[in-house]
């Protein structure tokens, strides 16, 4: 039987920490990747209805170019501008261990020590684990992404 | 519960508060302000007592037994029937079908009727603000049979003028399926009159009274139409059981749509013929707890008095529409008074995701998203919405709070 | 429930009982003697209190919800899903499709799946005890596609043996169809070998476990079956709660059953894709305190251990046999021990409804009639049957309650 | 709600009055009309599976021979043979006009004292109506009998 929450507004300033709101006003990588080469994805949120477009552009074996459309709520918002800063530049296959990383974390998993200064910012999205029906929110670019790179997207 | 049956009485909104112990509940450490009632409604003791009251004085299956719990089972869920029959006015209780939720309703008509009987090039006619159980179950009949949809227009307030049917009804129009109640505009259709167009035309009617028959009277027999269907736990009643009403002529002429026990008449090893209407609809061991529980929901009602509270929901709509209009960067959906006891609306900045969240942190529980209605958030342009819907215990109170957080929110987000 | 959890402890049948306050009702001034568990089982109060727990704590529409209540709500249904699943032995809680009861359950595979896949001439192998909630939906699915049914054979005491399968298993065969537990004949089914053997042919197996996941311990990965179906009424949990159990890889491959809300990913005015399993096949809002309910069930099983469940029943089966067996005139119908908890008998002289009648005066209840098994009473040479059937709760002194009460029914008929 | 039931034996002695089980052991006009003219039709207890087949034949516009076979229990077997008695020698509307008192007797309705003397013996089933399962065992025969007449039988 789950418990009657308790906490106010900690744990909104948990939720909504000062990162995400400021991604979420000033979305980084905006946009459409065009050209040779080019992939796009879109998905859905199947609860809510939110939807997202992530292109990306390899070169040389990594993830040369990254953008997002879409619209949705902030998490979702903050999280896609998050995701496009941490990846570009990563192979695929660092980018499919970072999203594993990301989303353990989105699943209450506390991150060792020896990661969280690779995940940077992303670890302002930690909140939203408290918020199991945002989880979704949060991980809905994550799963595009992953589709641009072929891999499956489980859970989405 | 204190007496207000009395037409025209206004409510007794705090003695039937009373009546629902989950109001006392205190969420994030506020007082519950539960405005989420189109999903579903709380129960009062009244439903819950005679729910356990099955199970502890004399549950067991239905129908076929020999024995003083099964006859007094059985007499139980046949009186339910009865029960809610009279609320919306049907005379023969064998037009009420129990079923899980509005939306098995909905597709047993659509399954059971539609696809046996729709041909290539036969038409159905829906609304674009029908709920997901009212198309999903056309678009996949549709599919099978070849048969097609078409949509009256709205106007741009989302009210439907009768003459909208008028200008998709062709020769080829079998089915018009349509909401009595938008879950997201609050639009109130012209039933009585579609249905008088509809039947113009040789077209089977089918009206989703989910959002209608909690807060209004509802009169099967006034509205003309062929089948309507609806949710317990929309109406106070317990989760776990819905109601098809059908015609008796038009159940009688139908196939069945799940086989199993009770439905049958019949069985050999390689054919079965059909029981009698409703048992023919009813496959398997029905929720009977659930059904007495949906008739003490029923007397619930009628105990409050369905003009009273439709006077008492229609004043908290408008009060609401007013005090949400004032607040800058509000947009509210749908057409004015007279509409269903709910507010759709969006505020500017604030996605309505983000909207619900803060308002929880203050008790306040609404709705956000597409409310099973996507293709109407499409038209409306937005891919969410927030959603205050009302029941008979909500207060003028409790929209003020609603306010207040929605100012909270716009805060925070800077809105 | 006091601890008789260690495998081999005997059931503590008296603090069990306890938990069940309608056992302490009288039935024509008689203690009640409810041997009519086949039909339904009564509900400890932990279940109840789980029920009424969710109205009184945290009742909400699911899965959509930014609330506190929705999100209690969807952590409770999804909590009682993988309890259901672990209960039976499935790994993913995803094969878990939370319906109505088992024949909601066998219809939906009998349609999602075999409306949509059979062809004229494919084979659909049943055995003649089926329920008819897992025969008449093959048939009208046979009726509908041209496929034709094929029942194994049973030998002459209602035992299946599984060289009956291979007698009709053929090139054609597309699925395999059968009970765990027959409701009649108390036949327990070979079902891992049946299931081997109908993989072996690349047949779908459909399991309907209504009549033993309430009795003995079931392991859907040992099994080995694609489908299993049971009802939660039967096993101490709510009305109105029923469980399809599919193997992911099957529900993945399957287009969904009904429409509507829920189910659905993307929609659009004229078509619409689909959800993630399960939720693909749960279009609506669901039973939330019925699964709740059930996963209280669940909990009261394991606490009370289905092993010792098990044992007791058994041996209350073999006695009640023995004692029946003594009486004059009476005939028992079904295979020796091991076998489910219930014994089908006729007396001689005397009707089922009239010997059902008879019993209830002294506050007896079983079950008389068709047992929705008409094609077996035929095959049998009757056209009813009494049924006696057990559960966790019931002693040798209610068979020996029950057996008093058959000799006075043959005096009263001067059988 | 219902009441819990009380009674005990007297109930039991007034659903199974000794007329009831006088037909129900030996059974009045038990077999099947045949020949020219002969109506026959077959009806089910959908609740318990009991089937009965009841035959008539008409002769100068009345019943001139009704008989019945079937299987099923005491109430429905008793009913069937106090049928066979009270209908031969009616014309159809006399036959419809009493299945209507009787089926009206068991849905509990008393029989007005002018028309007790004309039931004769049926109002032997009068019981039946406090056992709501048994009224559709103890109507059974007499649907059958009013499709025979051509007469719809509601409620069967
Ligand atoms: C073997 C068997 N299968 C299926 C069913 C159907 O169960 P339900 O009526 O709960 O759908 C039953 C019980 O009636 C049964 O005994
Ligand atoms: C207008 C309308 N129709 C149908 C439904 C479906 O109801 P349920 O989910 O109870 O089947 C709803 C509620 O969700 C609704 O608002």
């Amino acid at each position: 039987m789950p418990d009657i929450r308790a906490g106010g507004d900690d744990q909104l300033e948990e939720l909504y920490r000062e990162v995400i709101l400021d991604h979420y006003r000033r979305p980084r990588n905006r946009g459409c990747v065009d050209g040779d080469g080019a992939v796009a994805v879109e998905l859905q949120n199947p609860t809510c209805g939110d939807e997202i477009r992530v292109s990306a552009r390899m070169d040389e074996g990594r993830i040369a170019d990254l953008r997002f459309e879409g619209r949705g709520c902030s998490i979702s918002m903050a999280s896609a501008s998050l995701m496009t800063e941490a990846l570009r530049g990563r192979t695929p296959r660092e980018a499919i261990a970072m999203s594993a990383r990301f989303k353990a974390m989105l699943m209450g998993e506390t991150i060792p020590e020896a990661e969280v200064d690779e995940m940077g910012d992303l670890v302002a999205l930690s909140g939203v684990a408290r918020f199991p029906v945002r989880v979704k929110c949060a991980t809905l670019a994550w799963n595009a992404v992953l589709r641009t790179l072929g891999a499956g997207a489980d859970g989405d | 519960m204190a007496g207000s049956t009395a037409h025209g009485e206004a409510l007794d909104v705090s003695s039937l508060r009373a009546r629902f112990p989950i109001l006392e509940r205190r969420v994030h450490g506020r007082p519950l302000v539960y405005l989420d009632n189109a999903a579903t409604t709380q129960k009062p003791v009244e439903v819950l007592e005679a729910e356990q009251g099955v199970y502890l004085r004399y549950n067991a299956n239905v129908h076929r037994a020999i024995h003083a719990l099964g006859e007094e089972a059985t007499a139980a869920y046949e009186g339910a029937r009865a029960q809610v029959a009279a609320f919306i006015g049907a005379r023969d209780p064998r037009g009420i079908v129990f079923l899980r939720n509005a939306t098995e309703a909905l597709n047993l008509v659509a399954w059971a009727w539609g696809r046996r009987r729709l041909r290539a090039g036969d038409e159905i006619v829906l609304t674009p603000m029908e709920h997901h159980s009212n198309l999903v179950p056309w678009q996949m009949v549709a599919r099978e049979t070849g048969a097609r949809l078409r949509f009256m227009a709205l106007d741009e307030r989302g009210a439907l003028d009768p003459d909208a049917l008028d200008a998709v009804l062709g020769p080829r129009t079998r089915v018009v399926a349509f909401t009595h109640c938008s879950n997201v505009l609050g639009t109130i259709t012209p039933v009585a009159e579609l249905c008088r167009r509809a039947r113009a035309v040789g077209a089977l009617t089918v009206v989703d009274a989910a959002q209608s028959v909690p807060h209004l009277p509802v009169d099967v027999e006034a509205l003309g139409c062929d089948f309507l269907a609806f949710s317990g736990h929309k109406m106070y009643g317990p989760m776990g059981i819905g109601v098809l009403w059908g015609q008796p002529r038009r159940l009688e002429e139908m196939d069945p749509f799940l086989g199993g026990g009770e439905m049958i008449l019949r069985v050999e090893l390689e054919e079965a013929t059909w029981n009698a209407i409703p048992y023919k609809f009813e496959a398997g061991t029905p929720n009977v707890p659930g059904a007495v529980g949906l008739a003490a929901a029923v007397a619930f009602l009628r105990a409050a008095g369905m003009e009273a509270l439709a006077a008492h929901e229609a004043a908290l709509t408008t009060y609401a529409m007013e005090r949400l209009g004032t607040i800058p960067g509000v947009t509210i959906y749908g057409p004015p008074a007279p509409r269903g006891a709910l507010v759709t609306f969006n505020v500017e900045g604030v996605h309505p995701h983000d909207l619900a969240q803060v308002l929880d942190q203050e008790g306040v529980a609404i709705r956000a998203g597409h409310h099973c209605a996507q293709p109407l958030m499409r038209r409306l342009g937005v891919v969410a919405t927030a959603r205050a819907s009302f029941a008979l215990y909500n207060t003028t109170a409790e929209v003020d709070a609603l306010c207040g957080a929605i100012e909270r929110a716009r805060e925070f987000f800077h809105a």
